[in-house]
């Protein structure tokens, strides 16, 4: 296991002190070393916008900390939930007076600690509405959806909630558009190789030289099938014979594409599949109005790509293109 | 009817932080086989910040249990933090202010406890998970209180269902949790929170035990 | 070789279609399959800023293309240099009329491929002055610093000379701040693993697992020393004790500082790396005024991690922190 | 005095094309021991395009050298590109528009692409390349030249050289390129550069000797 670290147990508190030292025009420590904040948080009259998840993803969730998007971050050990006490730590940290939006990812251990959390937080008159992201396709039958994990539109869908926050939106409103926001978007992973937590010093799941994994998810969840790797272009295929007949997607729809490496893929690869999912998608009267290329949601040095579809109506549209600016999006109206 | 003095029973915790830390290493190992090879390192994290926060004089046993809670909800999340949080939690509330743990309040304490575990994790005995000790171990403890078993015969009684449940899990295929990703090839391993569990409820039979008085 | 590719020997080809598709409100194409441009290039009364190199690198060199920094960019094959004629090209889209700037690396066939294409410019009256990156400390002894290596570096380079022909800036006067980035600027690497070209298909050198190259280049170019890994801290300690010494930076130097990893290093162990670093150039008496950490250079899906120091003077430092939007490098002035 | 016809001898370049196509996976295989293995690819690449480049009917030696060089500076960048592309213009450039070859004007052929690859290159013999290969077949040709021997004899004299000096890089050290990464460790294998120019010299002895008229 070739490294940068120093003691594998620590590597979040490590990562996170560097993380304020390099941004402190963008975030702030707070009380608990485990919740960061936007620097001027929290900002009155806003309705805060917050997540947590598990580390590894980087830059997900801590780097979407930024104007635009994210008040706070609940930050958890390597592929592990947040605690309970970080969820309401971060509420805290975001609220503005007008009620703060939990936007995370639908996994047991984040269901639970949020429910806590908000709890825990009601208990004290703040009030936390919650958007569970469900985009991953393959973990679950559309009819079973609410059972689907959230992967990598949960960047969207903080990118939407965030934009509404900080046209001035009230709670519900924000809550209304992070929920449309997911509602609109469906995902799906391939996996190339596995990925090993420091703690741990061995892959705790393995991805044979030549097979991809289809549909795996960000901790390695298992996947739909194993098979043989095939060029991109038939990956780029069978990604999205996943995706678009599941909202469905149709012609006349105008898109978000977001492509994210899982860790180790050089960027270029994501856009030779990217050149194929486009050409795709104006073959079949698509727009894509938006497109995030990059490592936008990672899974340490997991070697995969996730390609996630949004439909844009007028207002997502105008959400998504809003100007935001934190280390893993931003968005300049030039 | 003999009972254990709460007042003088925190120290149930302390044996519970030390079984944890003595089997970290073990636990991590069965997770190793077919979950991510942290459970010991999950466990032991969150049950020594239990005990370093216990403080000296020890608490009675409720606040004890409240102390442990509160260290696992607030010192490891994922999964673990909100389901032994939960257990923890439950059962220093079943006790609240009780002066002494007589066996139908031990009974009641467990069901919550296990209540508790499965409120917050929604999942079921035979899914593969600690609820596959926890919950025959509650079983049998009524069943032999409705039996007519002293107190100490019941903790008994729950502590080897504890490790029977625990032993059941080799058979069963994992259907929550991080082994379900295994499927079929989840069988033929014990599951790493059932092993966790079943010490833990050993731990405290044993505590209680030794802490009866008539 | 789990890669996302069609046909090994096309790679940079579809890369570049795809790259194209996703950012056409920042670049363009030319009549060269190899050059890409500002979408604007070029720009009249501008002096053209313009690079090139091997690809692999992602974001470099493409990505850096944008506001307030490239104008055009020579693409090569995979970790080999643009043709001469691809150079020459990148010169042409680039001209705005007052001269073309080319800021690339100190790599043998970029030295010759740059030569000719600039006698071939010039041939046709086309003033074409360059700046060689030469930042890679171990790569030579400063006695011979014309002999070493452009690594990340460039970068910086590229912001710096942007950023003075932005502000209308002549030829010589970009040349010349770029010149003065580059003399100001030291780096070093250190690589974890290997990697592998697709069209070769396997890796050309290797790295042995528990062991880590200090001074490693971006093709794998032999480092100073192979040895056992160690701490984060102790990386960060060895490599400032190769970079610091050699300028030299001393107490009172104000610092742009750029932590890259090489393609496949989570972006969590370069905030571990960065945390140290900060403190021991803090503990110096030195000021980070521009920290950036990421993925700003790689080497496919090598794992390492370079780092890069600049002393800033005030031009310096306000060049680096004038506005730029590009894929690999977005400064907003908030 | 013997010569070349140089309007009808285009087709030396098609030979080595062909030849370059030919041992294609022969020099990406050389390469692949100290360097990164893709000699074969890039030359052939380079060599492909020029082919395709050259049109029908083939123009003269000159102007087929030169779109050989041109294909190689538009086609391959990297080295080679300019190496070679440094070495075919300047033996085009000193064909110029003369008429025949005759043994001094290819003496001056080979000295002008030797020095156009040095002068680009800045390597020296000795460094294991291409060089080691080309600077003693320019030497044997010259010397064969100064001993009156005639131009047939001389070009056998220069491709038996080149075959010599690429043999001779086998006990070399690398200096410049890929494999001088390797230092002690690149002994003992010849080099890929110097493995194409053998073969490249090789076919132009073969080609010209060919088509010599009294
Ligand atoms: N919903 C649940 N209810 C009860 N127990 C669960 C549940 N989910 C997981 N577990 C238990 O958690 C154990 C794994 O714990 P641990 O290794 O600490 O967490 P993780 O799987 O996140 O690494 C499993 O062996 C299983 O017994
Ligand atoms: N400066 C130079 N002068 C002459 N020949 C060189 C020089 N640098 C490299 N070479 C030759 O290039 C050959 C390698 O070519 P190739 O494999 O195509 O390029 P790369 O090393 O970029 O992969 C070496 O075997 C050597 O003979
Ligand atoms: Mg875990
Ligand atoms: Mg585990
Ligand atoms: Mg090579
Ligand atoms: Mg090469």
């Amino acid at each position: 296991m070739n490294r940068i670290i120093n003691n594998p147990d620590l590597v979040v508190e490590d990562a996170v002190r560097g993380y304020l030292k390099a941004h402190a025009d963008l975030v702030a420590p707070t009380g608990n070393p485990r919740v960061i904040r936007h620097h001027l948080a929290p900002r009155q009259g806003k309705v805060g916008v917050v997540t947590g998840g598990g580390s590894g993803h980087e830059p997900a969730f801590l780097g979407y900390v930024g104007d635009g998007i994210l008040d706070s971050v609940a930050i958890g050990e390597i592929f592990s939930s947040p605690t309970a006490k970080s969820f309401h730590d971060a509420f805290v940290a975001a609220d503005g007076g007008r009620g703060v939006a939990c936007l995370y990812g639908n996994y047991a251990g984040d269901n639970m600690n949020v429910k806590l959390a908000v709890k825990q937080a009601s208990a004290h008159g703040l009030v936390v509405k919650t958007v569970v992201a469900n985009d991953d396709v393959p973990s679950a039958p559309v009819a079973e959806r609410a059972k689907r994990r959230g992967v990598a539109g949960e960047v969207l869908m903080w990118k939407v909630g965030g934009a509404r926050a900080a046209e001035g939106a009230d709670l519900e409103q924000v809550i209304a558009s992070a929920q449309k926001a997911i509602d609109s978007t469906r995902s799906i992973g391939i996996g190339l190789s596995a990925c090993t937590i420091p703690a741990v010093g061995k892959p705790n799941f393995s991805i044979d030289n030549g097979m991809m994994e289809v549909g795996i998810g960000h901790h390695g969840e298992p996947g739909v099938k194993v098979s043989a790797i095939c060029p991109a272009s038939e990956m780029a295929d069978l990604m999205l014979e996943h995706v678009l007949p599941d909202l469905p997607f149709a012609a006349g729809d105008d898109l978000a594409v977001l492509v994210s490496g899982l860790g180790a893929t050089p960027i270029m690869e994501l856009y030779i599949l990217y050149d194929r999912i486009s050409e795709v998608l104006g073959g079949k009267g698509m727009k894509v109005r938006h497109p995030f290329i990059g490592n936008y949601f990672t899974s340490l040095e997991m070697m995969g790509v996730t390609l996630t579809i949004m439909r844009l109506d007028a207002e997502l549209d105008r959400l998504v293109a809003a100007p935001a600016r934190s280390l893993g999006l931003t968005k300049v109206v030039s | 009817m003999r009972g254990v003095v709460l007042a003088d029973a925190g120290g149930v915790v302390v044996e519970m932080v030390d079984a944890i830390n003595a089997n970290r290493a073990k636990l991590s190992e069965i997770d190793g086989a077919i979950g991510d090879g942290d459970h010991g390192i999950n466990m032991s994290k969150g049950f020594t910040q239990a005990g370093a926060a216990l403080g000296d004089p020890l608490p009675p046993l409720p606040k004890a249990l409240q102390v442990l809670a509160d260290a696992l909800f607030e010192g490891i999340g994922g999964s673990m933090g909100p389901l032994y949080g939960s257990l923890f939690g439950a059962m220093a509330e079943t006790l609240g202010s009780a002066p002494v743990l007589d066996a139908p309040l031990c009974g009641r304490m467990l069901r919550a406890g296990l209540e508790g575990v499965e409120e917050i994790g929604s999942a079921k005995p035979g899914d593969k998970t600690l609820l596959d000790s926890l919950a025959p171990a509650c079983d049998a403890f009524d069943a032999a209180m409705a039996a007519g078993r002293p107190f100490a015969e019941c903790l008994r009684e729950m502590a080897a269902a504890a490790e029977k449940g625990r032993d059941s899990t080799r058979d069963m295929i994992a259907r929550v949790g991080r082994a379900s990703r295994l499927g079929e090839r989840s069988r033929g391993v014990v599951d790493a929170g059932a092993s966790s569990c079943c010490l833990i409820l050993q731990t405290i039979a044993a505590g209680l035990e030794k802490r009866l008085q008539a």
